[in-house]
């Protein structure tokens, strides 16, 4: 049984397979779960946020990198789900464990939304840039709508959309816990919440890239004709992982607004819709692990040279950014892969 | 009762008239070839038949079922398949992943991956299984497309020329092949240029020509048809 | 009274991400002959194809052009020097016009001479009759006869021609190897024939390599490729 | 208010908008349109131009060489670039996305780091005019003519001139072109180049109108991207009727609504324009056509 | 001596760096001049200083970071409204206490912040009356369309309908726009006697150039430009000619205080191009600070809000006489009317001295009894009880 589990998170979809692997994924995992133990609340709540973009990523990693579909507008079911979460918490409050199911229908709020455009998108056959500028077309919509909603007459119960200041102060996340709920405050109890979600997201998610769906939606980046001339309704597969996709990035959303209880119309503008398509492309978008470690690299090193690298941060970002894109054309990842795996490789095999 | 029958189709590009009121019918268990002159239509009315373009007008009929408003996922679930003038494979993906895509829609498990080596080593492309598609040779990739289409078990396969870019051997192999498959009930319409292989598989042959149906009959009537040397044999076979 | 070598490799390998598929191959090109390559599918005589005329770089061994060393050069300054290629699988440039393919392929020499393009235009009809139709959208047929006239157009000395007859008509298969054997005849151009079709061949070559898994394994003179037992013997090697 | 005032206000309006889109978009549309490559610094080659027109026109040039100067600096900015980055990534256009944002990152803030926050303006020349109650910037009408001049010259280059077909084919199968005689690393370099100059151009031409900071280029990329895909894949057909059907919609939303409905409009034709036409308004024309 | 930390979020690069450098700059001088003279409460002042990029994620890490991590007093932070509602609940959870040293729409009632920055009625009661008796009593607002922008176009409608004006247009800019004719055409149908122009962000100040190209000849008043981002430096004269501002603060003010302010800014930061509004509201901040731990003897929020409840609390900065109130946590400042003529050379017709923040204590805010920590606007204010 486990190992009917275990050989269903393998496949040529997914690297890493293997005792191996798996040791090692245990072994990153256990030190996760210790780290918080070492660290101070500020790098741990610090880490907690560069988690909670991690599943936007592994969503664009799906509908881009796996089924071939670049969507330049994640950030709009970013800011529906971050919304929609503000909107309810802020109008029914956080009691009985409320803004679980806050966070359930935001998502699901994302997702319909996401449905509804890539009906009209998939359906209508669009595809290639002609997919990624309507998204961003959509997004960037969103945006200047939302960045006009300063006046009065645009709330939503008790929640005022508040326009480009963006909306603030909802509840944080909490479970409603016997003698007293358990807040979770961006450290300690939110950081062991996500970094579950994160293992539960990315475990699923290999095994799904590993069944019979996967290997479609592959199969549609590849050559959509074909694998409609294999039988497959290459529509219907498509607004799948784009409803992935935007599940997840909506996940990304009520977290990051539970996080700093903040979101504002620049979470779905252009820079923001333009940085998850970085991060995934930086870590090698067509696998879900190099993606999840790229994405943190790149947050993290960011971060560390805005810290840091005073005036000349962003030169060097963008250095670095040109740097690896020529330098590591399989991703970040998998070029520090093949790096540390060279003093292994036995002699003569390739050139 | 004819399983694939065409009525009046007609296809119009712009100005250009490319297929021209065909009414074609296929009997449940042929082998018929589809044949005739460059740029004759014989693609087009591939790709009438599979759903990619539609009809100008006419209709197109499968198994008595009219079909002409299906898309083509749902033509290929009814039972017909394709291999396309140009290979069209899953260049990222390795040999082996591309025959499991054909066959996850009928097997699954331990099947599944005894029918992916059994097809692989059929095709000769064994050695290769881990190769990407895209990185394999035109022939192998031919190989590599038949096998996809085949692997669909379909009622009836469709052949764009099947044997391009193959050595008279392997054209040889191909037309066994497809002889055995319509043994097992497959019904095939095939696009030849190569008449040795026309010769060697089909039950009735259809010549196509400025977008009609020119002639039609046995592969001795036609090579002896007068008409068909002139368009389109030449003398050699003449 | 044997002509000069036009073309000729030495121990020549070549391949794609570092693995050789050509295993140090040799073979001597003379000027105005028709020489024919032959052998199973994957072997190699597309690979060969593309790295004389500099798509697939020599990783070791010489290519020689009428005795100077190309192995080095790009594809553009060979086909400058006189090469001229039609690859496997057509290539056309699918969202020009017929015209603009046949204009690309003259490029090197300037326009399209009126005198080059008429013979060119009375072999292949079609192109004449089609002239403003994007090449994307031509039936496969007549895709390879715009491959074939693209080249012919900038008159090279040497034609490398990668299975020229597939998806092409009987009767026009006949008459592309009718025409390039006058050809030859008329210009002395020097032609490389990778086939399958035995009937083209025979119509075309004046002798033949036999190819296998990346070297060229036999040789087969005119006499050889009438002999049809010895054809089908080399084409199973 | 007679007609007359009336009719030409709305022409004024729509050519200022016209001439925004085509202007903004033409660099990108041989940049992407022709070459795949998404090049996110767009913006910043149009910055480029107008900082080099700029400062030309502070050192005495007269405008209209200034300008020229500003494209031309844009355009061996543009070849530079193209050696150096672009060239590597023919094969896989979407990772264009990534350098090209760098670079857009390292020319902005290179810019702020050597050229401080801003730059002194020069000033719109030419003065202004009256029609009717209206008096309008005489340079805007010169915008407009621009922008035609750019669209005429660019369809002869790319439809009548060797190097245009040439381009064209070994942008659709590189290693196709080269066998057959073409220098095409030459190619792509001038290509790039050319829509980097006319990038530059861009900037030149609204340098004087506009607040010259190292951020300027971001407000014409929007348009610039909006106007080539609803062109479509064949840029010389689809830039100039996506320009003109997006102008009418941003203009008259614009006057009718003002600028957030005229923004809001836009976006929305374009994602109703796309999803009519899947493949934009070339694929359109070509198909009626074939 | 343990030192003062006080944490510096500023954009010193992206879209507000034009605005924003120059107020890092400040808080460095004011600093160094302080440590010259035997620091705060005989502690060395330290400057923790982190680059927000003009983003507003940015505000929310680092914020975090020198309140958890560097651990510093105070922070000094934020140019946009934006990215200060973006950093103020991490203020509020964490218990921080910062400085929001720039002029905005107003509303902040939150006991974490101190405001030295102006708001729209002490720019606008003093500068719309006195537009309006100079050049009449039809007005017509541009302004960008977000906050800022809506809710002092809202103050502008008001105080003209209080003054016995009329609004003859209204048009909103979405940020980042920057091709203005559609607008020009509208202002002049509509025949204001001056524009008030609302204009945020470098983009939006390609409108000047514009409307002078096209001959729009009319006077134009504003709270934002010149004070802000020194348009009257950036382009070319004359195009704001007739263009009226109240600012608290800028370069050309010719006091004593002033001029030895700018002396000492250039000698210290020669390449600056100008000294803004935000610029010497930040220097006066540090000293503020300063006054306020000395008398507290405490860096603690809750001592030096002990102080601040005096009321007293008040210095001579470079403008003139400042002081904070206490209800909001808002700051009294010297309003310059300063006048751009042709040659784009400063003057000054007209200063009001002491105006006070005056709106948000009226309509209810009292951090002294209660702290919300909220912002309001005059169509949402404070609830009554
Ligand atoms: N999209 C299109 N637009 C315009 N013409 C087209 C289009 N598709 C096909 N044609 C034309 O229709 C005709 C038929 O093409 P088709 O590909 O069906 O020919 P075919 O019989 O398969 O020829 P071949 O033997 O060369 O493969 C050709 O003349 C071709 O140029
Ligand atoms: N682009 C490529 N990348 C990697 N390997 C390749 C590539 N193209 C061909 N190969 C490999 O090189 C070998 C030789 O291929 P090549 O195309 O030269 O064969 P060929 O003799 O022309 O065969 P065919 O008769 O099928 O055209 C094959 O094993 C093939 O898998
Ligand atoms: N505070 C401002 N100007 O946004
Ligand atoms: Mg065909
Ligand atoms: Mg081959």
């Amino acid at each position: 049984m486990a190992f009917g589990i275990l050989t269903r998170l393998e496949g040529p979809q997914t690297l890493g397979r293997g005792p191996a692997f798996w040791g090692g994924f245990l072994l990153v995992l256990a030190a996760a779960c210790a780290y918080p133990l070492f660290a101070d609340g500020y790098t741990v709540g610090n880490t907690v946020y560069f988690f909670t973009w991690v599943f936007m990523a592994l969503g664009l990693s799906v509908i881009w990198g796996y089924c071939g579909a670049l969507s330049f507008g994640q950030t709009a079911f970013f800011g529906i789900a971050g919304y929609g979460y503000g909107i309810l918490t802020i109008n029914f409050g956080s009691a009985y464990g409320f803004t679980l199911i806050a966070l359930v229908i935001a998502v699901a709020l994302a997702c319909l939304f996401a449905a509804l455009l890539g009906y009209f998108l998939f359906y209508g056959r669009i595809a290639g840039v002609f997919l990624g500028i309507v998204t961003l077309s959509v997004t960037l919509v969103l945006e200047r709508f939302m960045a006009q909603t300063a006046g009065p007459e645009w709330r939503i119960g008790a929640a005022r959309l508040n326009g480009f200041n963006g909306m603030s102060n909802m509840p944080q996340l909490t479970i409603p816990w016997p003698g007293g709920d358990v807040v979770l405050f961006p450290d300690v109890e939110l950081y062991y919440v996500v970094l579950g979600l994160m293992v539960l997201v990315y475990l699923a998610l290999r095994i799904l890239l590993n069944s019979r769906f996967g290997n479609v939606i592959v199969a549609i980046r590849e050559n959509p004709e074909r694998a409609e001339m294999l039988g497959y309704d290459v529509r219907r597969y498509q607004l799948v992982a784009f409803v992935i996709g935007a599940a997840l990035a909506g996940l990304s959303g009520v977290l990051y607004t539970t996080w700093g209880q903040y979101i504002t119309p620049s979470s779905m503008g252009m820079t923001a819709a333009a940085l998850p398509i970085v991060w995934v492309a930086v870590g090698g978008r067509s696998d879900i692990t190099t993606t999840l470690v790229g994405t943190l690299a790149v947050l993290s090193g960011f971060q560390t040279l805005t810290i840091y690298g005073s005036q000349y941060a962003l030169v060097v970002m963008g250095l670095l950014l040109v740097v690896t894109v020529l330098a590591a054309p399989r991703g970040l990842v998998m070029a520090l892969a093949d790096v540390l795996a060279r003093p292994f490789r036995r002699k003569g095999e390739g050139a | 009762m004819a399983l694939l029958e065409t009525r009046s189709l007609n296809k119009h590009f712009g100005g250009l008239h490319v297929t021209n009121s065909v009414d074609l019918s296929l009997e449940a268990g042929e082998i018929h070839c589809l044949i005739g002159p460059n740029g004759a239509g014989k693609s087009t009315l591939f790709r009438l038949i599979l759903g990619e373009h539609r009809p100008s007008s006419g209709t197109i009929a499968f198994a008595g079922e009219d079909i002409t408003g299906l898309h083509s996922f749902e033509r290929i679930r009814r039972g017909i398949s394709v291999k396309f003038q140009v290979p069209g494979v899953f260049k990222g993906l390795s040999a082996r992943q591309n025959l499991e895509i054909a066959l996850q829609r009928r097997l699954a498990g331990a099947a599944l991956a005894r029918e992916i080596s059994r097809l692989l080593d059929f095709l000769g492309l064994g050695a290769a299984a881990d190769t990407p598609a895209g990185s394999l040779s035109h022939g192998q990739k031919q190989w590599l497309e038949i096998g996809m289409a085949i692997a669909l078990e379909p009622r009836l396969l469709l052949l764009d020329e099947p044997t391009a870019g193959m050595s008279p051997e392997e054209t040889h192999l191909t037309g066994e092949l497809v002889r055995r498959l319509n043994g097992e009930g497959m019904t095939v319409l095939a696009v030849e240029h190569d008449m040795a292989f026309v010769r060697q598989v089909a039950h009735k042959v259809t010549v196509l020509h400025l977008g009609r149906v020119f002639a039609q009959g046995s592969i001795d009537d036609i090579v002896a048809d007068e008409r068909v040397a002139a368009i389109y044999l030449g003398q050699a076979h003449a | 009274m044997r002509k000069e070598v036009i073309l000729s490799t030495l121990g020549l390998r070549a391949g794609y991400g570092g693995k050789p598929v050509l295993q140090g191959l040799d073979v001597e090109i003379r000027e105005g002959e028709i020489v024919a390559i032959i052998g199973r599918n994957g072997v190699g005589k597309s690979t060969l194809m593309k790295s004389l005329i500099g798509l697939v770089p020599a990783m070791e061994g010489s290519i020689l052009y009428k005795g100077a060393a190309i192995e080095a050069l790009p594809p553009h300054r060979r086909a400058r020097l006189g090469l001229g290629y039609v690859p496997q699988g057509r290539d056309v440039f699918p969202r020009l016009t017929v015209a603009e393919n046949i204009a690309v392929g003259a490029a090197i020499r300037g326009r399209a001479e009126p005198e080059a393009l008429a013979p060119i235009l009375e072999a292949f009809p079609i192109l004449k009759e089609r002239w403003a139709q994007r090449a994307g959208t031509m039936s496969g047929g007549q895709q390879q006869q715009l491959a074939i006239a693209r080249v012919l157009i900038a008159r090279p000395s040497l034609i490398l021609l990668d299975e020229p007859s597939e998806g092409i008509q009987p009767n026009i298969v006949q008459d592309i190897a009718r025409n390039m054997v006058a050809l030859n005849a008329a210009t002395g151009v020097t032609v490389v024939l990778v086939e399958q079709n035995i009937d083209m061949i025979r119509a075309m070559a004046q002798r033949c390599y036999v190819m296998d898994k990346g070297r060229i394994v036999a040789a087969l003179d005119r006499a050889a490729l009438d002999d049809a037992q010895e054809m089908r013997r080399h084409l199973a090697v | 208010m007679d007609l007359a005032t009336l009719l030409f206000s709305a022409l004024y309006q729509f050519g200022d908008a016209f001439a925004f889109l085509v202007l903004s978009a033409c660099g990108l549309a041989v940049i992407f349109g022709m070459m795949g490559v998404i090049n996110l610094a767009h913006g910043e080659f149009i910055m480029c131009g107008a900082y080099v027109s700029v400062s030309a026109a502070r050192a005495g040039l007269p405008l209209p060489l200034a300008v020229l100067a500003g494209a031309l600096a844009s355009g061996l900015a543009g070849m530079v670039i193209e050696r150096l980055v672009i060239r590597h990534l023919y094969e896989r256009p979407l990772d264009t996305i990534v350098a090209t944002w760098g670079i857009s990152l390292i020319a902005t803030q290179g810019t702020l780091i050597l050229l401080g926050s801003s730059l002194q303006g020069i000033g719109t020349p030419l003065g202004g005019f009256q029609v009717g109650a209206y008096s309008y910037s005489l340079y805007r009408v010169v915008l407009f003519l621009s922008a035609l001049a750019v669209l005429a010259a660019l369809y002869a280059l790319f439809n009548w001139t060797k190097f245009g077909v040439i381009a064209r084919a070994t942008i659709q199968v590189p290693h196709m072109a080269a066998a057959l005689g073409v220098d095409t690393r030459l190619i792509y370099s001038l290509t790039f180049g050319l829509g980097a100059a006319l990038a530059g151009l861009a900037g030149g031409l609204y340098a004087p109108t506009m607040t010259l900071v190292p951020t300027m280029g971001a407000t014409f990329i929007m348009e610039a991207f909006v106007t080539v895909v609803v062109g479509g894949a064949d840029v010389f057909l689809g830039t100039a009727p996506a320009a003109a059907i997006l102008a009418i919609v941003k203009a008259s939303m614009t006057s009718w609504q003002g600028q957030l409905f005229g923004q809001i409009g836009l976006l929305v034709t374009v994602i109703v324009v796309i999803r009519i036409l899947p493949r934009g308004l070339s694929g359109f024309l070509l198909r009626e056509r074939a | 001596a343990d030192p003062v930390k006080i944490g510096v979020l500023e954009d010193q690069s992206g879209d507000f760096a034009v605005a924003t450098i120059g107020k890092v700059h400040a808080i460095q001088l004011a600093a160094d001049e302080i440590n010259k003279a035997g620091g705060i409460a005989g502690r060395p002042v330290e400057l923790v200083i982190y680059d927000t990029q003009s983003d507003n994620t940015r505000y929310q890490e680092f914020m975090r970071r020198v309140l958890q991590r560097d651990k510093v007093d105070v922070v000094f932070a934020g140019f946009s409204s934006a990215s200060r509602e973006a950093y103020r609940p991490i203020v509020d959870q964490l218990n921080g206490f910062a400085f929001y040293n720039n002029q905005y729409e107003g509303g902040v009632c939150d006991g974490h912040m101190i405001v030295t920055g102006a708001v729209p009625e002490q720019q606008f009661s003093t500068l719309i009356p006195w537009m309006m008796e100079k050049y009449g009593k039809k007005v017509y607002t541009l302004a960008a369309d977000y906050n800022f922008g809506q809710i002092s176009a809202e103050w502008v409608r008001q105080i003209v309908k209080q003054n016995g004006g009329e609004m003859v247009g209204e048009d909103f800019i979405p940020l980042g726009v920057s091709q203005f004719s559609q607008n020009i055409q509208n202002i002049q149908k509509a025949k204001p006697d001056f524009v008030v122009t609302l204009l945020v962000g470098t983009a939006q100040a390609s409108y000047y150039e514009q409307a002078a190209a096209a001959n729009v000849n009319l006077p134009m008043a504003s709270s934002v430009n010149v004070g802000q981002g020194y348009e009257h430096k950036r382009f070319k004269p004359p195009s704001l000619k007739d263009m009226y501002v109240t600012t608290n603060y800028i370069e050309e003010i010719d006091s004593p205080k002033s001029k030895e302010f700018v002396a000492k800014f250039k000698a210290k930061f020669p390449n600056e191009p100008y000294v803004n509004q935000e610029a010497e509201n930040s220097y006066l901040a540090v000293y503020l600070y300063k006054q306020m731990v000395e008398r507290a003897k405490s860096t603690k929020r809750d001592d030096i809000r002990k102080v601040i409840a005096q009321g007293d609390v008040c210095m001579d900065a470079p403008e003139g006489k400042v002081c904070i109130d206490p209800k909001s946590q808002h700051m009294s400042h010297t309003i310059y009317l300063a006048k751009v003529g042709a040659d784009h050379s400063i003057t000054f017709p007209k200063v009001w001295e002491d105006i006070k923040p005056y709106w948000l204590g009226e309509a209810g805010c009292d951090l002294t009894k209660k702290d919300p920590m909220a912002q309001y606007t005059p169509s949402n204010p404070p609830p009554k009880n």
